[in-house]
């Protein structure tokens, strides 16, 4: 069964991410225009979100698809709130940690997408509602993170006394708030899913050579452009030490375990549940990182952004979807 | 430097693109007349290097540059400057 | 019929379209890089053009095409002078008169696009030829513009007197109407059409997977840029006022109706004839706005620009195309 | 300010994108060596917003800036300043 | 057969070239933004490899394939040898006569991919290995340019001994080395020609849609902007006299009657040798004119450039792939 | 002008897009804290038009500028300016 996990990994768009990877760290001046990366990005949160839409729209939200979802926004603020103090350890900055804990809570939607074509080609089965639970994890995260940081900021006001006043302005809660539920990828994502719903099979066959045919050719280019990305922060990694690069590492595997636990406790199907550890184990490096450098300033993106880019992105696609997959597997029988 | 023969300056402003919707505010509430925007800029401070990557702002910059009268140049240049205590940005006048 | 009528209407680009409204009017950042949308605007027209010029080799120019053909570029050359007395009514501004007539003497290929495809769904067909209309339409239009603008320049010289001098310099006559004809994006679709003629079925087959198969994905991009588009116009549309926005819904019904009576006098069929309404219902927002702005300078583009995309534009795609086709129908008897 | 020693001005416009060809024709008819274009700005002015759709160039603007001696400089500059009555446009020397 | 070779020449993708070229002439304002046409160049290099790389790992690489591999790798170092003293004979800048000799030592992607789809319609087979070919072409050409230019720098520094001091800097060969063999562009073909021999036919049927189906679509916007390209240096092309113009007409024939000789002595077959023609008749002007331009500043890009994107390769398109089939069905006996 | 205080220079260069590392090193070298980058510019100068092409950076330009003291603005000039003996390029203090 390894080489056909192996075989069923290496498919050609993920090839290029590792190509992309080699080719910048050879030094190539290899670049992917800038608008398409972007575009990319937003193709794919339509035509999972689209999928996803049909999938409801077909099946409906049965009792344990809402079980699923509750589990999914849950585990989004119950990662930030154990992550905290684990990053505490060792991090004097602690809007780093609050910023790196929110990506950890939030998901990553490529890596769902790798995962869920995986499963595919291992002949397992996953309920429409898994990209609902993508959406709905993204935000909770979000807002984890600000409490956190606010937490911080008023014990550090009160330890420094009448010398806050000369501390640079913050954006009103409101502002931040609003950021965090229209960021345009997180929407993109929503609407793709509601159009996908009120379209139904209809929608889904007008859209398939878009949406399916021509989606592994966008996502190799856009996992190529991931793998030059992932290489350019690990040439600049100087601010990860050894400690974030082994949080980056570790808490996923923790994250998918007890993911896992909660799956089996509640009686996840056992593609539900391996996708349910894929998105607990997986971090945010396109919205979360984004809002939070909006909302908490004082934390630094060289952080968040790298440990969910180039630490935690790669060992999930290469790794983690093997591994959870293995986890899964032993304990549903597989 | 002006277009109406007044005394005018050039505000030159980079910041991270994430926050170009609050400069504008800035520009906006000092009154002035209108600005030019640069959308995607690159560069290297003491943040470190901001090449950008496609699919998210963090690490893009934006340019801005707005001509003014002196004392609403000053003005915006050190509301910016609070600002980029905390983002990524330059400020030149 | 009605909820037919509504369910082939609501189709995933339709929808993405009030998604980009919906997106833009909660100001979220969401974006489509403009390099992309100016690529699907050119791909629409390659695709409309390459189906157009095929159907148009397949069957030859019959007299009924040509019939068609004449009245298209009558209707375009009437539009705005019709238009322009109505619009002096209440415009000081009479060259931003000249400059919405001229804009709704031309046509908008999405709608175009958007009410042939609902046709089709309906089961109607029409002839290849109704493309051709739509590349004919374009510059009539344009030069019934420079000229009301001339008119009005002269008119204006003469009341001022000497003191003409002062005034900014105007582009040369040749000059602009170079511009007309060479604009890119009218250059693009009669280039397709001849193509499309030139190679035939064969040549469609070639392209079919790029212009047929991923054309509703690429559509459904570009109406959710034109979404975002469309509110961001809203949200600056201090300069229209109740006259004009009553114009931009009223005067498609107005030129509709005329078209219907044209088509029927005429023995037009069905779909022609609806199409044939759309075309000349229609308000052009990508062509005849460059050109115009070239063309007359002293007109503000906020103001037709801003009615023939924000107001005329989504009144067509949400209102007119159900009720052309009702009135077609009914004097059609479908 | 300069390449070669002589003293240099440099004057910058921003246009509405159609209108670039003109300006072109202005700097070249001066017979300045060079020029510099940033194809795709925004921007506000008196004419309101011009922050761009992408599907036309009619509310997009574009820069550009030359280096050349101050006569030349300011003839560029009266000439376009004369275009910007009619068309979107800002002049800074 | 004269008529069905111009119907198996004249597809929508070369007639948009020609619509291209029209275009730019009458002087529209028609433009593909940048980023996509950056976009279209890697997605026709990454299906191309594909394509070539599921051959290879279909067939593997027998003696027939290292024959011509061989064959390839000696011609893209021939040609540069034997076309700089020709180019000597009236360039007085021997910097630009070793540029010019590299480009044409170099190959052509799009001038392959129009041949070999040509060939296809003829309805003649040919070797993966050839897109192999293709790939090996690139870097000896370059190489052989920087050794001439470094020839005539130190023929010339001795010339004119101690003044040299004043001379700008050059970068380092390793530097100059390093760009050649790591460009972009040559590497996203090597990296698609890996992963389709590494994942076969499994990978090239997941990627078909994107690189396959569309492909002809994404050729004719990257030919269109190809053609908008040419016409605008045809208008620049004050520089390149009435040699160069004929160097440019001439070589290309010379060069594939050279290689149709070596292919007939070394008993290739026919589909391969025609190829073979296409690729030693044709000159880069993606690839090696980036490098060269890195690497003998001293020659002039609007020569080199100029030459072999408005010149040859518009000539080879349209009176060198016929023309070249003819001589190799004559041959071959077709 | 400065961000600190510091009489400080702006130093433009427009280089062709090939050459844009090799700026950036001497930039680099010189100790700037910072720069920013416009990727695309195009325009016309000694070596004629470079209005770019999409799929070659043979015939783009890039733009780029550093604020620093004088001193070192003029070494980066007087660099850069060796460069552009052999590259398309200006340089503007
Ligand atoms: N000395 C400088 N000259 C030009 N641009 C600068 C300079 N310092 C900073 N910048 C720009 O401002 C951005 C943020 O700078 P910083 O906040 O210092 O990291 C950088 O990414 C550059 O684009
Ligand atoms: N004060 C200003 N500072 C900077 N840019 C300006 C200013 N005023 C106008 N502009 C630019 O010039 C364009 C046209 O201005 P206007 O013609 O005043 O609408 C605007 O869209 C801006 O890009
Ligand atoms: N006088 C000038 N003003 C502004 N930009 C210039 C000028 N001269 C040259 N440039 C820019 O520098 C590039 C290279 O110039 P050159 O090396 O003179 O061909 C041109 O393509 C322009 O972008
Ligand atoms: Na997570
Ligand atoms: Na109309
Ligand atoms: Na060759």
């Amino acid at each position: 069964m390894d080489t056909n996990l192996l075989s069923n990994l290496m498919t050609p768009p993920i090839l290029f991410f590792f190509f992309g990877v080699f080719v910048r760290l050879i030094g190539s001046n290899l670049e992917i225009p800038k608008a398409l990366t972007k575009f990319f990005s937003l193709f794919m949160l339509m035509a999972i979100g689209i999928e996803g839409g049909t999938a409801m729209a077909d099946s409906g939200l049965g009792q344990e698809a809402v079980v699923v979802l509750i589990s999914a926004v849950v585990m989004s603020m119950l990662v930030p709130l154990y992550s905290y103090p684990i990053l505490r350890i060792r991090l004097k900055n602690l809007y780093d940690a609050a910023a790196i804990a929110s990506c950890y809570g939030s998901v990553s939607a490529v890596t769902f997408i790798a995962a869920s074509s995986f499963l595919t080609k291992m002949g397992v089965d996953y309920g429409g509602y898994m990209i609902v639970s993508l959406v709905l994890m993204e935000s909770p995260a979000i807002v984890m993170a600000v409490l956190l940081a606010t937490t911080v900021r008023s014990k550090e006001a009160h330890n420094e006394g009448a010398q806050s006043e000369g501390r640079p302005p913050l954006l009103p809660m409101k502002k931040i708030l609003h950021e965090a539920f229209t960021d345009g990828t997180h929407l993109m994502l929503i609407g793709s899913l509601v159009i996908g719903a009120m379209t139904g099979m209809e929608g889904k066959k007008v859209m398939e050579p878009f949406t399916g045919g021509i989606f592994k050719g966008m996502l190799a280019f856009f996992l190529l452009d991931m793998g030059l990305s992932v290489a350019t922060r690990l040439r600049e990694m100087k601010d990860v030490g050894v400690f974030l690069v082994g949080f980056g590492v570790v808490m996923p595997v923790i994250n998918s375990g007890i993911a896992l636990g909660i799956a089996h406790m509640l009686g996840f199907g056992m593609g539900d549940a391996f996708l349910f550890m894929i998105l607990v184990a997986s971090a945010s490096y396109i919205a979360v990182p984004a809002v939070v450098r909006y909302a908490i300033p004082e934390a630094n993106p060289s952080l968040y952004f790298t440990m969910a880019l180039a630490i935690t992105f790669p060992f999930n696609i290469i790794v983690g979807i093997p591994l959870y997959f293995k986890m899964v597997s032993a304990v549903w029988g597989g | 430097m002006g277009t109406d023969g007044i005394k005018m300056k050039k505000v030159e402003i980079v910041i991270e693109s994430v926050m170009i919707e609050e400069v504008i505010s800035i520009i906006d509430q000092a009154g002035v007349s209108g600005y030019t925007i640069l959308p995607s800029v690159t560069g290297r401070g003491h943040r470190g290097k901001r090449m950008g990557v496609g699919f998210t702002d963090v690490l893009n910059n934006t340019m801005i540059f707005t001509l003014t009268d002196e004392t609403t140049a000053l003005k915006i240049s050190n509301r910016v400057k609070k600002l980029i205590q905390n983002y990524a940005g330059v400020v030149i006048i």
